[in-house]
C-alpha cells in the first residue's frame, strides 16, 4: 500500500463520490458543484497518469468553461434557489436496474482485458509526458492533422449553432446583440 | 504501484452512474451532467491506456483531446437548445417536452 | 552562498529522512510546509500591500489617506483585520450554507494558487510544471467559480447580478488573456514559467512583444476587476456585488483575495513579460534574483493602481464590445504575427527581435488607423443623431 | 528562391486574381484589369526566371527541373501532382508567357478602356462603335482562367494535371467564344465549339485511362523516359494490331484533333471567331490549339515507340502525318476563299497547326516545337492585327454611318497609310506567315519541316505540304493586298484611324518575335549565314528526347522549294488583287468558277455534319425514339396489358375481392388498429424511457457476448 495507491484510493473514492450527487442530488445547482468535484477528481487521476497537460486542460476545459456553463443555464432556466417538484423519473428504479446491468457488462468486457492484472506501466513516458510529441502529432500530416481540424471545425459549428439557437426570436428578427 | 484494473472499474462505475443520471434525471440540465461524466469516464479509460500499455505512442493523449473538444460543443449547443425550449415552453422537464408523444 | 534555497531545502529533507520517514512522504510533507509558508507570507504581505495601495489612491485624489494608525497610518490594515475578526457573523437568511461558506476560500484559493508556479529566484519556485501557463489559467477559473457561488448562494437579487456581471466579464476577459499568454509560451519555445523567465535572459519579451504585454496587461486587470473594470462590485449601482451578504472574515478573505490578485497580476507581466528574476548578478546571488523580482513585480503593481486611480468606471455595453470588438481580434492578430514572424525569423538573437518589434510596429499602427476611422465613423453617426433627434446624442462603444 | 518552386507558382497569379475580379473587384474596371495583369505579369516575370535558370542548367534533358508531391493519397497509390519544366515545356511556357502577356494588354484598348459607356451598349452584345465593353471585367477574369489553365498545362510534369488544364481552357474557350451571347451566331458558335472538342477529349480521357492501367502512371517521366516501359507498350499487343503504346497514342491524338482543330473535327474553329478578337488571337490561335500540337509533341516518344530514326513510321504516326498533312492543304484551300478577314486567319491557323502535327508525323520533333514556337508568335500578331484593323473600320462606321461589315476584307483597302503601326507589323506576321526567305521566323522553321521530310523520303508529305506553302503564301498577300494596299474601298475604310497604344504596341513586340525567333533555329549548315548563330532549337529542344536526334543534312532541294513557293505564291497574290474594285466580286470567282463556291463553302463539312451527324441524332431521339419507339410501340404494348388486365381485374373484384379478400383484410386491419390502440402507450416520448430500453439490450448482449460464449 504505497502513498500513490492511497492517493488513487481517495481520489477515486471522491470522484465516484462526487458523480454519486450529482445524479443524485435533489438541488440541481449541487450537482453542478458536485460535478465539478468529480471532474476535479478525474484531473487528479491524470495527473497520476502523468499526463499533466490533459489534467491541467481538464480544469480548464470542464471547470473553467463547461461547469460555468451549466450553472449558468440551471440559474437561467429555473427560478434561482427554488427546486420543486421530483427530480428523478417515475421509473428511475427501472433507469438503476439497467445502469447495473450495464456495469454488469462493462466489468464482464474489462475482465477481457488481456493487461487487466497488469501491475504497473510498462515503461515511462517522455520526459514532459510526451507533450512536445502531442504538439507536433497535432499538427503532422501523417498523424492527427485531420481529426484535428475536424474537430476545430465541429468546435466552430458549435459555436455559431449555439448563439443561432440560443438567441431570443425577438432578437432574431432585428438580427443581434 | 496502481494496477491497470483499478482504473479500469473506477471508470467502469463512473460510466455507470453517468448512464444513471442520463437515464433517470427530469432536468435536461441534469441529462446534461450525466452526459459529462460518462465521457469522463471514458477519457479516464483513454488516459490509463495510453499509460499503461503505449507510453510511446501519442493517440490517447489526442483522443482524450478530441473528447474534450467533443465535450464542448456538445455542452454549448445542449445548453442552447435547452435554453431556447425553456423560453417557447417554460419547462425543462423532459417529460413535459413531450410533442413527439401520442 | 550559491544556492541558499537549495540548501535550505537539502537541509529540511535530510532533518526530516532523519527522522526516519520514507522519502515520498518526506517530499510530500515538504511540499505542504513550502505551501503553508508561502501562503502565510503572502496573506501577510496583503497587509503592506492595502495600507500601501490605499495611500496611493490617497495621494492620486489629493487626500492624506490612512494616517492615523502608527507612523504614517502603516497599521492602518491592522486595525481593520482586528475589527473584521471582531465583527458578530452575521448569517443572512435562506443561504445555501455549503456553498457560501465554500465561495471565499475558493476565491483566496485562485489568487494564492498561481503562485505555485511562480519562480522568485534561481531554483525557488514552488514546482516547475511543464504547463505552468495553462495552469495559471484553469486556477483563474477556480476564482471565476468561487464568485458565482458566492452571489448564487448568498440569497439576493444584487449579489446574484453582481455575480453575473463578474462572470460575464472574467469569462470574455479570460480570452484575450490566455490568447496573449500563447506569446511568452512561443517566443520561449515552452509552457514552463521557469523556462519563460530562463529564456528572457538576454532581452525581456516585452521588447518582442509590447502589444501582447498591453493586451495581457489590460485584459488582466479587467480579470482582477478593479477600476476601471469594477462592475461585478460597482458601489454605486449594484450595492456591492456578489459580496454583499458576506460580513467579517468572509468579507475580508475577498478583500483579502482582491488586493493580491492586483499584486499577483504585476508578479505575472513582470514574470512573463520583464525577465522575471533575471537581473545583473542574479545568476550568482539569488537574493539579488528575489529583490529583482519583486522590484519589477511593485513597479508593474504601482502602475495598475495608477489606472485605478485615474480612470472612471466603464459601462457593461463599453466592458464588454471593448472585449469582443477590440481586445479579442487584437489578441488574434498579435498571436498569428507573431508565430509567422518567429517562424520566418530563422537566426535567433536581435534580428528576430528586431524584426517581432517591426511586426508589432506595423500591427499598432494598423490598429490605431482603423480605431481612428472608427471613432469618425461614430462621431459622423452621433452627428446626424444630433441633427435629427434634436441634441440627444446616443452613447456608443468605444 | 528555387525554381522547382518558382515552377510551381507560376499558374497561381492568374487564378488569384479570377478569384478576385469575380468576387470583389468586378464593380471596378481599373481595379480588374490591373489586378488582371498585374497578375499575369508577376506569372511572366516568374516564367522567364524559369526559363532562364531552365537554359542554362546543364543537361536539362537529363535532369529537368521538377517537383512532384503526393496529391490524393488513395491508399497504396497517391495520384502525384508536380511541375517538370525539361527543354520542350521551357520553350512552350517562353511563347506562352510572352503571347499571353501581350493579349492581355492588348484587351484593354480593344474593349475601349477610358471610352464612356454607350447608352444602348447591352451586356452581351459588341459595342456599337468606340464604347466601352459592358462585360469588362468579366472578361478579364476569363482570360486570366484560360491563363491558369494554359500555364498549369504547360508546367505539369503528368498527364492528369494536363488533362486538368486541358479542360479548364475548353471551358474558357466556350464562355468566351459565347462572350457576346446576344448573338445568335455566337451561342451556337460556342456550343459547336464546346460539342466538338468534346469528342475528343472523350477519346483522350479514354487514351488517359488506357494508359494509367497500363502502366500505372500518368507521370512523364516514368513513361516516356524509361526504355523499358516505352518498350513493354511498344511490344505488348492491344487490338486491332496496334501495340498499347500506339493505341494509347491514337486515343490521345484524337484529343489534338480535336483541341488544336485537325482535319475531321476542324470545323469549330472558324466559328470561334465569333468571339472578341484577343480571344481568338489568344485562345484560337497562341496557346489553346497549341496545347494540342504541344500534347502530341510530348507524346512523340510514346507514338514513335519501336521506331529508330529514319526507319518506317509506326501506325500511329502514319495517322499523325497523314492528318497532319491532309489538314494543312485542305484548311489551306478553304483560306484562300474566305473573304472575313478573321476567318481567313482562323483556317490559315488550321493549316500551320497541320504543318505541325504532319511534323511530329513523320519524326520531325524538333521542326515540330520550332513551328509552334514561331507559328504561336506571328500568328498571335496577325490575329491582333485584325482585331486593330476590325477596331480602325469600326471607328469609321461609327463616323461616317455607314453600314457595312467590318470585317469583309473587300471591304477594306488603302489602310497602310490610316494605321501604319498595325501595316508595318502585320506585313511582318504576314510574311513570317508566308515564310517570306531568311528575314521571317516562320521561313526556318517551314524550312526544317521542308528539309525533314524531304531527307527522310517522306515525299507525299513533302510535297502536301509545298503545297500547302504555295497557297499559304498566296491568301496572306491576298489578306495584305486587300486589307491594306490599293485605295479604300469604303467609306468607313476610308474614315478608319490608328488604335490606341496598348494595342499598337503589344503588336510590336510580338513583330519584334515573329522576326527574331527564327534565328533561334537556323541550320548549322545552311548556306553563308549556318553556324552564326548556334542552332539553339535543335541542341536545346532536341534534348527533349531520349536519344537526341541527328541535325538533317542540308539538301537545296526543299531550301529552294520552299523559297520558291512563298515567292511564288506572294507575287500570285499581289497580282490578283493589286487592283481590286470596289463593290467588284473576288477574281478567283471567274477564275475557279464553282470549285471556288466549294471552297467557299469550307466543302460543305457544316453541312455534311449537319445532314449525317446532327439531323440523325435529332431524328434518333426525336422521331424514333420518342414518337415510335415510346409513343407506339411501348405505349401500345402498355395499352393492351392495361386493358386486358382491367378486365380480369373487375372480373377477380366483383368475385373475389370483395367479399372474400377484403373480409379478411378488413378484418386485419381492424385488428391491427385496435393492437395499435392498444400498443401506442409504449411510445410515451419519454426519450428516457427508449433509453432505458437501448441500454438495457446492449448491455445484456455484451454480457452474453462475453460471458455465455467467450
Amino acid at each position: 500500500m504505497t502513498v500513490l495507491q492511497i492517493v488513487f484510493l481517495v481520489t477515486g473514492f471522491v470522484t465516484l463520490l462526487a458523480g454519486v450527487m450529482v445524479v443524485a442530488s435533489p438541488k440541481l445547482v449541487h450537482a453542478a458543484l458536485w460535478l465539478i468535484v468529480s471532474l476535479a477528481g478525474v484531473a487528479v487521476l491524470f495527473v497520476l497518469l502523468n499526463a499533466n497537460f490533459l489534467a491541467v486542460v481538464q480544469v480548464v476545459v470542464y471547470i473553467g468553461a463547461i461547469a460555468i456553463l451549466i450553472i449558468f443555464a440551471v440559474m437561467l432556466t429555473r427560478r434561482v434557489m427554488a427546486d420543486t417538484g421530483p427530480t428523478h423519473n417515475p421509473s428511475w428504479w427501472l433507469a438503476l436496474i439497467s445502469a447495473l446491468v450495464l456495469l454488469g457488462g462493462l466489468l464482464a468486457l474489462i475482465l477481457q482485458v488481456p493487461a487487466f492484472a497488469q501491475a504497473g506501466p510498462t515503461a515511462q513516458p517522455a520526459a514532459d509526458s510526451g507533450l512536445s510529441d502531442l504538439g507536433t502529432a497535432l499538427v503532422d500530416v501523417n498523424r492527427f492533422l485531420l481529426p484535428f481540424e475536424v474537430a476545430s471545425v465541429l468546435l466552430l459549428a458549435a459555436l455559431i449553432g449555439a448563439m443561432a439557437i440560443a438567441r431570443p426570436a425577438d432578437a432574431a428578427e432585428e438580427g443581434g446583440e | 504501484m496502481i494496477p491497470l484494473s483499478w482504473y479500469l472499474i473506477l471508470s467502469a462505475l463512473l460510466f455507470c452512474v453517468g448512464a444513471f443520471g442520463v437515464l433517470a434525471r427530469r432536468n435536461a440540465v441534469g441529462i446534461l451532467m450525466g452526459i459529462e461524466l460518462m465521457l469522463n469516464a471514458v477519457n479516464l479509460n483513454l488516459v490509463a491506456f495510453w499509460r499503461y500499455l503505449t507510453p510511446g505512442l501519442i493517440a490517447g493523449q489526442v483522443f482524450t483531446l478530441i473528447v474534450f473538444a467533443v465535450a464542448a460543443s456538445e455542452a454549448s449547443v445542449g445548453l442552447a437548445l435547452i435554453i431556447s425550449i425553456y423560453r417557447r415552453r417554460s419547462t425543462v422537464v423532459v417529460d413535459e417536452i413531450n410533442l413527439m408523444k401520442w | 552562498m550559491g544556492d541558499p534555497f537549495g540548501l535550505i531545502g537539502q537541509w529540511l529533507m535530510d532533518l526530516v529522512t532523519g527522522w526516519g520517514m520514507q522519502p515520498v512522504a518526506a517530499l510530500t510533507l515538504l511540499r505542504f510546509l513550502g505551501a503553508a509558508i508561502l501562503a502565510t507570507v503572502l496573506l501577510l504581505v496583503c497587509f503592506l500591500l492595502i495600507v500601501a495601495e490605499r495611500k496611493l489612491l490617497g495621494r492620486f485624489q489629493d487626500r492624506y489617506g490612512p494616517n492615523r494608525v502608527g507612523p504614517w497610518g502603516v497599521f492602518q490594515t491592522v486595525a481593520d483585520f482586528v475589527k473584521l475578526i471582531g465583527k458578530e457573523i452575521v448569517v443572512p437568511d435562506g443561504i445555501d450554507k455549503p456553498v457560501y461558506w465554500l465561495a471565499p476560500l475558493l476565491v483566496v484559493m485562485s489568487v494564492v494558487g498561481i503562485w505555485a508556479v511562480v519562480p522568485f529566484a534561481p531554483g525557488f519556485l514552488g514546482t516547475d510544471l511543464n504547463v505552468g501557463i495553462l495552469y495559471i489559467v484553469s486556477v483563474g477559473a477556480i476564482g471565476t467559480l468561487g464568485i458565482i457561488m458566492a452571489g448564487w448562494s448568498s440569497n439576493n437579487k444584487f449579489a446574484l447580478l453582481g455575480a453575473f456581471r463578474a462572470v460575464a466579464q472574467l469569462v470574455s476577459y479570460e480570452i484575450p488573456m490566455v490568447l496573449t499568454l500563447l506569446v511568452p509560451t512561443m517566443l520561449a519555445g515552452s509552457m514552463g514559467i521557469a523556462a519563460i523567465v530562463e529564456a528572457q535572459k538576454d532581452m525581456w519579451f516585452i521588447t518582442a512583444a509590447p502589444l501582447a504585454a498591453l493586451v495581457f496587461l489590460i485584459s488582466s486587470v479587467a480579470e482582477n476587476g478593479r477600476a476601471p473594470f469594477d462592475l461585478m462590485e460597482g458601489e454605486s449601482e449594484i450595492v456591492a456585488g456578489f459580496n454583499i451578504e458576506y460580513g467579517g472574515l468572509a468579507f475580508g478573505m475577498f478583500y483579502v483575495g482582491e488586493f493580491l490578485h492586483a499584486f499577483t497580476v504585476g508578479v505575472l507581466f513582470s514574470t512573463l513579460f520583464l525577465g522575471g528574476w533575471q537581473g545583473p548578478g542574479a545568476e550568482q546571488f539569488p537574493l539579488l534574483g528575489l529583490v529583482y523580482f519583486f522590484a519589477k513585480a511593485f513597479v508593474v503593481w504601482f502602475i495598475t493602481v495608477w489606472i485605478r486611480g485615474s480612470f472612471p468606471r466603464v459601462r457593461i455595453d463599453q466592458l464588454l464590445s471593448l472585449n469582443w470588438k477590440f481586445l479579442t481580434p487584437l489578441a488574434l492578430l498579435i498571436v498569428s504575427l507573431t508565430a509567422v514572424v518567429d517562424k520566418l525569423a530563422v537566426e535567433q538573437g536581435w534580428s528576430r527581435i528586431l524584426a517581432l518589434l517591426a511586426a508589432n510596429g506595423a500591427l499598432f499602427v494598423g490598429t490605431m488607423a482603423v480605431l481612428g476611422a472608427y471613432g469618425r465613423s461614430v462621431r459622423l453617426r452621433e452627428e446626424r443623431l444630433r441633427a435629427t433627434a434634436g441634441g440627444l446624442s446616443t452613447g456608443i462603444a468605444r | 528562391m528555387r525554381p522547382e518552386i518558382l515552377t510551381l507558382l507560376i499558374p497561381l497569379p492568374p487564378l488569384l486574381a479570377f478569384g478576385l475580379i469575380v468576387l470583389f473587384t468586378n464593380r471596378s474596371n481599373r481595379l480588374s484589369h490591373s489586378v488582371a495583369i498585374g497578375a499575369m505579369l508577376l506569372s511572366w516575370g516568374m516564367a522567364m526566371a524559369v526559363f532562364i535558370a531552365a537554359v542554362t542548367a546543364p543537361h536539362l534533358g537529363e535532369h529537368p527541373i521538377e517537383l512532384s508531391f503526393p496529391w490524393l493519397p488513395t491508399g497504396a497509390t497517391a495520384l502525384s501532382i508536380g511541375v517538370l519544366i525539361d527543354p520542350l515545356s521551357a520553350a512552350t511556357l517562353f511563347f506562352v508567357a510572352w503571347t499571353c502577356l501581350a493579349i492581355f494588354v492588348y484587351s484593354v484598348g480593344y474593349h475601349n478602356y477610358g471610352q464612356p459607356r454607350e447608352a444602348h451598349d447591352r451586356a452581351g452584345l459588341p459595342p456599337h462603335g468606340g464604347g466601352l465593353e459592358p462585360m469588362y471585367a468579366r472578361f478579364f477574369a476569363f482570360i486570366s482562367l484560360f491563363a491558369f489553365g494554359m500555364l498549369t498545362l504547360v508546367v505539369s510534369d503528368n498527364l492528369l494535371l494536363l488533362f486538368v488544364g486541358w479542360e479548364i481552357m475548353g471551358l474558357c474557350s466556350y464562355l468566351l467564344i459565347g462572350f457576346w451571347f446576344g448573338k445568335d451566331s455566337a451561342k451556337k458558335a460556342m456550343v459547336k465549339a464546346f460539342m466538338t472538342t468534346r469528342i475528343g477529349d472523350v477519346f483522350m480521357l479514354l487514351g488517359l485511362a488506357y494508359l494509367y492501367s497500363a502502366t500505372g502512371t500518368l507521370n512523364y517521366r516514368a513513361i516516356l523516359a524509361n526504355e523499358e516501359v516505352l518498350h513493354h507498350l511498344a511490344t505488348t499487343p492491344a487490338f486491332l494490331g496496334l501495340s498499347i503504346a500506339g493505341a494509347c497514342g491514337i486515343l490521345l491524338f484524337m484529343g489534338t484533333v480535336g483541341k488544336s482543330a485537325q482535319f475531321p473535327l476542324h470545323v469549330w474553329l472558324p466559328d470561334a471567331m465569333e468571339g472578341p478578337t484577343p480571344v481568338s488571337a489568344m485562345i484560337h490561335a497562341a496557346t489553346m490549339v497549341s496545347a494540342g500540337v504541344y500534347l502530341t509533341l510530348r507524346m512523340f516518344p510514346l507514338l514513335s515507340a519501336g521506331w529508330e530514326e529514319g526507319g518506317a513510321l509506326t501506325t500511329p504516326m502514319l495517322v499523325v502525318s497523314a492528318v497532319g498533312a491532309f489538314t494543312a492543304l485542305f484548311a489551306a484551300t478553304i483560306a484562300v476563299a474566305k473573304n472575313d478577314i478573321k476567318r481567313v486567319l482562323a483556317y490559315s491557323t488550321i493549316s500551320q497547326l497541320g504543318y505541325m502535327v504532319a511534323a511530329v508525323g513523320i519524326g520531325a520533333f524538333v521542326a515540330a516545337a520550332f513551328h509552334l514556337i514561331t507559328h504561336a508568335f506571328f500568328k498571335a500578331l496577325l490575329f491582333l492585327g485584325s482585331g486593330s484593323v476590325i477596331h480602325g473600320m469600326e471607328h469609321g462606321e461609327h463616323e461616317t454611318h455607314a453600314h457595312t461589315d467590318p470585317q469583309d476584307m473587300l471591304n477594306m483597302g488603302g489602310l497602310r497609310s490610316k494605321m501604319p503601326a498595325t501595316f508595318w507589323t502585320f506585313l511582318i506576321g504576314g510574311l513570317a506567315l508566308a515564310g517570306f526567305p531568311l528575314i521571317t521566323a516562320g521561313f526556318w522553321s517551314k524550312d526544317e519541316i521542308f528539309a525533314d521530310a524531304f531527307a527522310n523520303g517522306r515525299l507525299l508529305v513533302f510535297g502536301t505540304l509545298a503545297l500547302a506553302a504555295l497557297l499559304t503564301a498566296f491568301y496572306t498577300m491576298r489578306q495584305i493586298t486587300l486589307t491594306f494596299l490599293g485605295q479604300p474601298r469604303t467609306q468607313a475604310a476610308g474614315h478608319a484611324h490608328e488604335s490606341k497604344w496598348t494595342m499598337t504596341l503589344p503588336l510590336i513586340v510580338l513583330a519584334v518575335f515573329a522576326v527574331a525567333a527564327g534565328w533561334a533555329g537556323i541550320p548549322e549548315d545552311f548556306p553563308l549565314i549556318g553556324g552564326l548563330l548556334p542552332n539553339w532549337m535543335h541542341d536545346f529542344v532536341g534534348g527533349t528526347l531520349l536519344e537526341h536526334p541527328h541535325p538533317v543534312a542540308f539538301s537545296p532541294i526543299p531550301l529552294l522549294t520552299s523559297i520558291g513557293v512563298s515567292l511564288l505564291g506572294l507575287l500570285g497574290g499581289w497580282l490578283v488583287y493589286r487592283n481590286a474594285k470596289a463593290g467588284a466580286p473576288d477574281p478567283l470567282i471567274r477564275a475557279l468558277g464553282p470549285v471556288h463556291t466549294l471552297l467557299k463553302r469550307k466543302y460543305y463539312f457544316d453541312e455534311l455534319y449537319e445532314r449525317f451527324v446532327v439531323a440523325p441524332a435529332y431524328w434518333l431521339a426525336e422521331t424514333f425514339t420518342y414518337k415510335f419507339l415510346d409513343g407506339k410501340v411501348i405505349d401500345g404494348v402498355l395499352h393492351t396489358i392495361a386493358l386486358v388486365a382491367g378486365s380480369v381485374g373487375t372480373y377477380l373484384r366483383r368475385y373475389i375481392d370483395l367479399p372474400v379478400v377484403n373480409g379478411a383484410g378488413d378484418l386485419v386491419g381492424e385488428s391491427i388498429k385496435r393492437a395499435g390502440r392498444g400498443g401506442r402507450v409504449i411510445q410515451t416520448g419519454r426519450v428516457q424511457g427508449y433509453l432505458v430500453v437501448g441500454v438495457a439490450f446492449v448491455a445484456l448482449l455484451l454480457s452474453y457476448v462475453l460471458l455465455v460464449r467467450p
